[in-house]
């Protein structure tokens, strides 16, 4: 009986993939290990970008465009960490998360009153505002010549160098911030989350304080976003402002509408699927129509908003599974 | 986990390299994107280069295979191309990276696979100490600043000059230069202004310089914004005011524009200038492509001889080839290219003579007096 | 049996168009208060001044003694019209100063003129929060006028070595002297009067729908309002929201506290739903139940916020006989537990047998209150409902 | 004395400049003002449209030849009905769906036209040919002075006034310039009353467009200089201007449009031209907090 109950259990379904994903490096792929592993390593950090912005759109229902802002804040906090002050990757993720997080409340607590369009241009011109001061404010970000020469993290002293070493450091994160997003979603805070998303009069009425929520959903999307942020500079070792165009927070933003706005397993999936798309396309295209994988994004978000606006896996039939399971696990 | 299962092995088949044996050189450069013209450049110097080569037989027997890789000049998609490069046992040298922003990417990925790359279009100072593995037959910025700024005082005798520089690190670089030299020889820089990538509409910037009456003004720009630039401050009236510019400048697109009349900019490859075997190099160019080489077409072709002469005698070992162009470092050593002999200094930047050319009635025409 | 709700002369218009007039109500503890009214008679307007989803135009409301909808007498609106265009005045001359004064010493010269701007226009935005009695407000008037006080002492100290005025020519001086002069003794005073509460208080304050709820109001709507999305279990735990007390970090770390709450919480959302008949659907999703359902599960998420008085707003619409006799005795079980109820309605079967005391409204007029015997016989009640001079009762 | 000459002449210029392309901002963001009038709907895909006006005209002049006018008029036509079909296709099945679906539809309309035009076009910077449009534009019309202004700008203001003062006719005098405002009340009840409000707010986002295409065409002539991303950061900086004047007011997009290209332009001139587009940003940014409103437009109030 037990186990039927563990099949279902959707922490299982979570453990039993990360399992499977520590075998990828031993796979026999011969000479495009490396590369497969590096497209990968991308698909799982824009897996947790993606789970980091679920959170705003997904659970809270508004549509966050600046995602990529606080992306780009976290990657240079973490560039000028090393360059400056050579910390390593554990102490300068907690503080990324923190800056994220402090940034995210700036610009979320004035803002969080408007209605959703005005909300969302404002979070636009937030993350365009962040690229025009890293690219103009040569004393601090080198402007853009770009900041070369970050170190790897290192574990035990031990530097990271190869990308099945990489490979793992992101599942690692990947881990925790599920951990983070699963609890969030099942607790008070999650409830009074998805309650702001069905219907905000009602919520408040309930007594849940909008503003103080919604920026604290702001927030906590924010740190996570740094925190990959943090880890991206780390790893490719080299920033330069023009990686935090707008288009990073519409890649991130197809990524959640493709799998599915509010569930957990969507956003990954989502992930899992889009990102390493675009390296086929590389390798399928014809030389000269290269840029029309951007093409494909976008026609992703029309065809999805028109036909499946709840994405491949519908927030509503998680809700659904969820309680179910809640009721096999009431009877044994 | 079937899903996933499927989806993996379909990838694997894509991705598997192509196992006919033949020398493979990769040129990693912007074909589509904002500076798809110079990218052009690069594709067709290279193409004819690996079309002599293997007319003479190719290296060693093997036929040389030019693989042209896409990276849009984004530091991101450079990353990406370099990864699959430093993974392909085939490839033992890159021709590659033009926008400083991608090079930078690609370093790190190429140190760590100790794959040797040569850049025939990377200018930007800091790049050179970054890496062993990184050489480039193209001087740089700050010596191309110094250049302009001696030539400016010397030739051209301006006293006032202003500069427009767009906000990316190639055309900081050189401005940076070009003023740090300029204050050294007694030209009065009159103001800067920036302009970003992206801006159509220069008038505030160009009525400030109206108001400031220089001499000429100084566009360390790429061509696409600098004739905008050029033709918008004749339209507000600024006749009698020169222009100049650096190898971001030489392209087919100003000659198109009247009015770049009197335009000068520097460049590392003259037809006339250069030795014979430039003569040769420009009918075979002009005959296959229908038009004269600019500078990045002469030194990719150079960039492409040098790796093929390197895998000639050392073999495809990718070690071994970067001490071999490691040891190109003195001038009777050097490799007698098209654009003049390369040799590289300890950081893996060449020192190469600088040529001035500019437009008279609508056609490149390289100036009268050049500075030795 | 003490009054719990109290509302004084409440009116609220829309812009021209007057919902409420003048509206007096009371309801004691324990009772069951009817408001009944044609359509349109502004019920339910009533209803959301009472949870200050509209903000209502004039009159006060108190329940158990506290005020939710502050009394703001004319006086006090002036006075605090006044601070707010001197404070406002105050900042316009302050930057223009703190610009010349920092600007010449400073490398960064674009960057603290975009400081100045950024000031500048958070002191709009103050003043904006002044005029609307926001708490925040009062928050950051003190940081500015710490910061006013700062600057008047460090230009009055440092007289000569400020230089002129940015593109004026003339020295500094001239103005700082006054500005200091000014703004010193007047930050002095009111940030002690801050200090002594004495100006907060005076400044009542607003409260949002969910400090009423944490009050103890709860309250259901005339169109159903439920997370469709979520399981039945779920909208009740979300009621349970103000009962908890579970923050980010004990959530993230799943300590020991938390965890009991949540436990507590799955066991009363299930008394909740017992209490209301649903413990049978407890899994479903909320948009899966029957219409009748759907109205009691709203009444279980209003009572799962353990509230002293309960708003019910046209409960027994497009309900059958059976269902509305089934609700009549869920009211009745709830007032046993000691809640205040307030009830609009149409259906009199309800009203009748169930309101000790009902009030009746017509064009956002109070026009008769008494028990359901006076009502039912009383003739202005007759005539806004039936219209015209037909006499015979409303059955 | 000089000094102050070459002052004030400056500033005189650059007046001009910012007028000139505050009249360019103001006609695309009539577009915008119309449709969020209309179906409260932000039409990111405005800005591509726009775009395609310019190479719309490049191409009809390069390759089909035909004359500068001729071509003017048939841009702005064709653009008409590209806005419909944008509708048709987009955002009319989304009609009713939550806000957020039909926003991430234009989002991604836009990104999808975008990257269309850099296939078809290529993504280079190109500029109108010389001969297309007669020489007399280049000329200035008027110079005291150093200040001069071509008659480039004068067409183009021109042409911006007479946009709005028919757009005002249309909206406050013609039948269906009520239906619209009925319908920016109340889309359900304004059908009831008989109105057909696919076909009016078809028409709304054929005005729109064809306005966004004109200026597409003035923005190609005035800075010779069109390319494929040029409709994304123009369309953010007309939304702006749209809500600095009040979102849903024509003339407040013509009133936001002029602050705006002024602002920006003197922001460049005087404070610093890296931070160029921040200034329109920072203004959109501030206006959306302190006065949502908007310097005409009316505040809307919220009903629960």
């Amino acid at each position: 009986m037990r186990w039927q109950l563990y099949k279902k259990d959707p922490r299982f379904v979570f453990l039993s993939l990360i399992f499977l994903a520590v075998l990828l490096p031993w796979l026999p792929l011969g000479a495009s290990t490396n590369y497969v592993l590096r497209i990968m390593t991308t698909a799982v950090l824009y897996m947790i970008l993606a789970l980091g912005l679920n959170i705003v759109p997904g659970f809270t229902g508004l549509l966050d465009l600046g995602y990529v802002g606080f992306y780009g804040i976290g990657a240079y906090t973490s560039g000028l960490l090393s360059i400056h002050y050579d910390l390593s990757l554990w102490v300068i993720l907690p503080l990324a998360a923190l800056n994220g997080a402090l940034w995210g409340t700036i610009l979320g607590a004035p803002t969080l009153r408007l209605t959703g369009d005005y909300f969302a241009i404002v979070t636009f011109g937030f993350s365009e505002l962040v690229v025009l001061v890293l690219r103009n404010e040569l004393w601090l970000t080198r402007g853009p010549m770009g900041l070369p020469g970050i170190s790897p993290p290192s574990i035990f002293g031990h530097p990271l160098a190869s990308d099945w070493e990489f490979f793992y450091l992101i599942l690692l994160l990947l881990m925790i911030v599920l951990l983070v997003v699963t609890r969030l979603q099942n607790s008070r805070l999650g409830r009074a989350w998805f309650a702001i998303r069905e219907d905000e009069i009602a919520a408040q009425c309930c007594g849940v304080n909008l503003i103080r929520y919604k920026v604290t959903a702001f927030a906590i999307s924010a740190s996570i976003g740094a925190m990959g942020g943090a880890f991206y500079a780390k790893w490719f070792k080299f920033i330069h402002p023009d990686m935090f165009k707008f288009w990073e927070s519409i890649l991130i933003l197809c990524l959640i509408v493709f799998g599915g706005m509010g569930s957990i397993a969507g956003t990954m999936l989502g992930a899992l699927i889009l990102i390493p798309l675009s390296e086929v396309l590389r390798a399928v295209l014809p030389q000269g129509l290269f840029n029309a994988r951007y093409l494909i994004y976008g026609l992703v978000l029309v065809l999805m908003m028109r036909w499946r606006p709840e994405g491949l896996v519908p927030f509503k039939r998680a809700q659904a599974k969820k309680a179910k399971l809640a009721q096999e696990r009431l009877e044994i | 986990m079937r899903k996933l299962g499927c989806f993996l092995f379909a990838w694997i088949l894509l991705t598997g390299a192509t196992w006919a044996d033949s020398i493979k050189i990769p040129i990693a450069a912007p074909f589509t994107g904002p500076l798809a013209s110079f990218g052009e450049g690069m594709k067709n110097g290279a193409l004819l280069k690996g079309e002599e080569i293997n007319a003479a037989g190719g290296i060693n027997g093997k036929n040389v295979d030019i693989v042209l890789e896409d990276e849009l000049c984004d530091p991101k998609e450079a990353a990406t191309v370099a990864t699959k490069l430093a993974n392909d046992p085939k490839v033992s040298v890159v021709v590659g990276h033009l926008c400083s922003s991608s090079t930078l990417a690609a370093l790190p990925i190429y140190r760590g696979a100790k794959l040797p790359a040569i850049s025939p279009a990377s200018t930007n100072v800091s790049i050179g100490k970054m890496s062993p593995y990184y050489f480039r037959n193209v001087y740089r910025d700050d010596f191309q600043g110094l250049f302009l700024a001696k030539y400016v005082k010397i030739v051209k005798g301006y006293k006032k000059v202003a500069i427009f520089y767009e906000v990316n690190d190639y055309s900081m670089g050189l401005m940076l230069a070009f003023m740090k030299e300029a204050k050294k020889l007694g030209i009065k820089v009159l103001g800067t202004e920036a302009y970003t990538a992206d801006t159509t509409d220069f008038k505030p910037q160009l009525t400030k310089f109206k108001m400031m009456k220089p001499d000429a003004i100084f566009i360390p720009g790429y061509a696409p914004q600098g004739t905008l630039i050029i033709s918008q401050a004749r339209s507000l009236g600024m006749k009698n005011v020169a222009f100049f510019g650096a190898d971001g400048l030489d392209d087919d697109l100003m000659v198109k524009n009247p009015d770049t009349e009197g335009l000068f900019v520097t460049t590392p490859f003259l037809p006339d200038k250069a030795g014979p075997q430039a003569a040769g190099f420009v009918k075979a160019y002009r005959k296959k492509f229908g038009k004269d080489p600019n500078w990045f077409a002469a030194n990719t072709y150079d960039a492409v001889g040098i790796g093929a002469q390197a895998i000639k005698a050392v073999g495809r070992n990718r070690e071994k080839i970067r001490d071999y162009l490691a040891s190109i470092n003195s001038k009777d050593r050097a490799y007698d290219g098209v654009a003049g002999k390369t040799y590289f200094d300890k950081n893996g930047d060449c020192l190469k003579e600088a040529y001035v050319k500019k437009i008279k009635n609508g056609k490149w025409v390289s100036a009268e007096k050049q500075l030795q | 049996m003490n009054t719990i709700l109290k509302i004084i002369k409440l009116s609220k218009s829309f812009g021209g168009l007057s919902a409420l007039r003048e509206i007096t109500l009371e309801a004691k503890q324990g009772q069951i208060v009817g408001i009944i009214g044609p359509n349109g008679a502004g019920k339910t307007t009533l209803f959301n001044c009472l949870t200050s989803l509209y903000y209502s135009t004039g009159g006060q409301i108190e329940f158990q003694e506290r005020p939710i909808v502050p009394e703001v007498a004319e006086t006090k609106r002036r006075l605090i019209k006044s601070c707010a265009m001197l404070f406002f005045v105050l900042g316009l001359i302050w930057v223009p100063l703190f610009w010349s004064s920092i600007v010449p010493h400073t490398f960064f010269k674009v960057e603290v003129v975009l400081l100045g701007i950024f000031i500048l226009s958070i002191r709009f935005f103050l003043v904006r929060g002044l005029m609307r009695f926001q708490i925040w407000a009062w928050g950051l008037i003190f940081v500015f006028l710490i910061s006013d006080l700062w600057f008047s002492i460090w230009w009055l100290t440092h007289l000569l070595s400020l230089g002129p005025m940015i593109g004026t020519g003339i020295p500094l001086y001239y103005f700082t002297v006054p500005w200091g002069i000014i703004a010193g003794p007047f930050s002095i005073y009111l940030i002690s009067q801050l200090v002594l509460r004495k100006v907060r208080q005076l400044y009542g304050f607003r409260l949002g729908p969910d400090a009423i709820c944490r009050l103890g109001v709860a309250r259901t709507f005339q169109n159903i309002r439920l997370f469709f999305n979520l399981s039945v279990l779920d909208n009740v735990k979300i009621g349970f929201h103000v009962q908890m007390r579970s923050g980010v970090l004990g959530i993230l770390l799943k300590t020991r506290s938390q965890r009991d709450e949540e436990g507590l919480t799955e066991k009363e959302a299930f008394k909740c739903l017992r209490f209301v008949g649903l413990d049978g659907r407890a899994f479903d999703l909320a948009g899966a139940l029957a219409y009748g359902e759907q109205r009691r599960l709203e009444i279980a998420r209003a009572l799962a916020s353990n509230p002293q008085l309960l708003l019910l707003d046209e409960p027994a619409a497009g309900m059958n006989a059976q269902e509305s006799s089934e609700l009549i005795r869920l009211i009745l079980k709830i007032r046993e537990k000691g809640i205040t109820v307030l009830i609009i309605e149409h259906d009199m079967k309800v009203m009748m047998n169930l309101a000790d005391n009902i009030y009746v409204l017509d064009y956002g007029v109070l026009i008769a209150d008494g028990t359901a015997d006076e009502i039912r016989t009383n003739p202005r009640v007759i005539e806004a409902y039936l219209g015209g001079g037909t006499a015979h009762a409303a059955t | 004395m000089e000094n102050l000459l070459d002052q004030s002449s400056l500033f005189l210029q650059q007046l001009v400049n910012g007028i000139t392309l505050g009249g360019v901002y103001a006609l695309i963001a009539v577009g915008y003002t119309m449709v969020y009038g209309v179906i409260q709907l932000i039409n990111f895909a405005h800005g591509e449209i726009y775009m395609l006006g310019a190479f719309l005209a490049y191409t009809m002049v390069t390759v089909l030849g035909i004359p500068f006018f001729a071509a003017f008029i048939l841009t702005i036509l064709v653009c008409a009905c590209f806005g419909i079909i944008l509708d048709f296709v987009a955002y009319r099945p989304l009609r009713n769906a939550p806000r957020l679906a039909a926003l991430i539809t234009a989002i991604g309309m836009s990104i999808f036209l975008q990257n269309l035009a850099m296939m078809i076009w290529g993504s280079q910077i190109k500029s109108y040919p010389r001969d297309m449009f007669p020489a007399i534009f280049l000329k200035p019309a008027l110079s005291i002075g150093e200040v001069s202004m071509t008659w480039i700008q004068v067409f183009i203001l021109s042409i911006t006034v007479v946009c709005m003062i028919i757009l005002h006719l249309i909206i406050h005098k013609t039948k269906i310039g009520t239906a619209m405002r009925a319908i920016s009340q109340d889309k359900t009840t304004s059908a009831l009353m008989g109105i057909g409000v696919n076909r009016v707010i078809s028409f709304t986002f054929a005005i729109g467009s064809a306005m966004g295409g004109m200026a597409g065409v003035l923005v190609g002539l005035y800075y010779n200089a069109i390319f494929p991303t040029m409709g994304y950061i123009a369309g953010i900086k007309a939304f702006a201007a749209a809500v600095l004047g009040g979102i849903g007011s024509v003339p407040g997009a013509m009133l936001g449009g002029g602050v705006l290209g002024i602002a920006e332009v003197m922001g460049a001139g005087y404070i610093s031209s890296e931070y160029r587009d921040g200034i329109s940003y920072a203004v959109m940014i501030a206006v959306i907090l302190f006065k949502p409103s908007g310097l005409i437009g009316r505040q809307i109030g919220e009903k629960v």
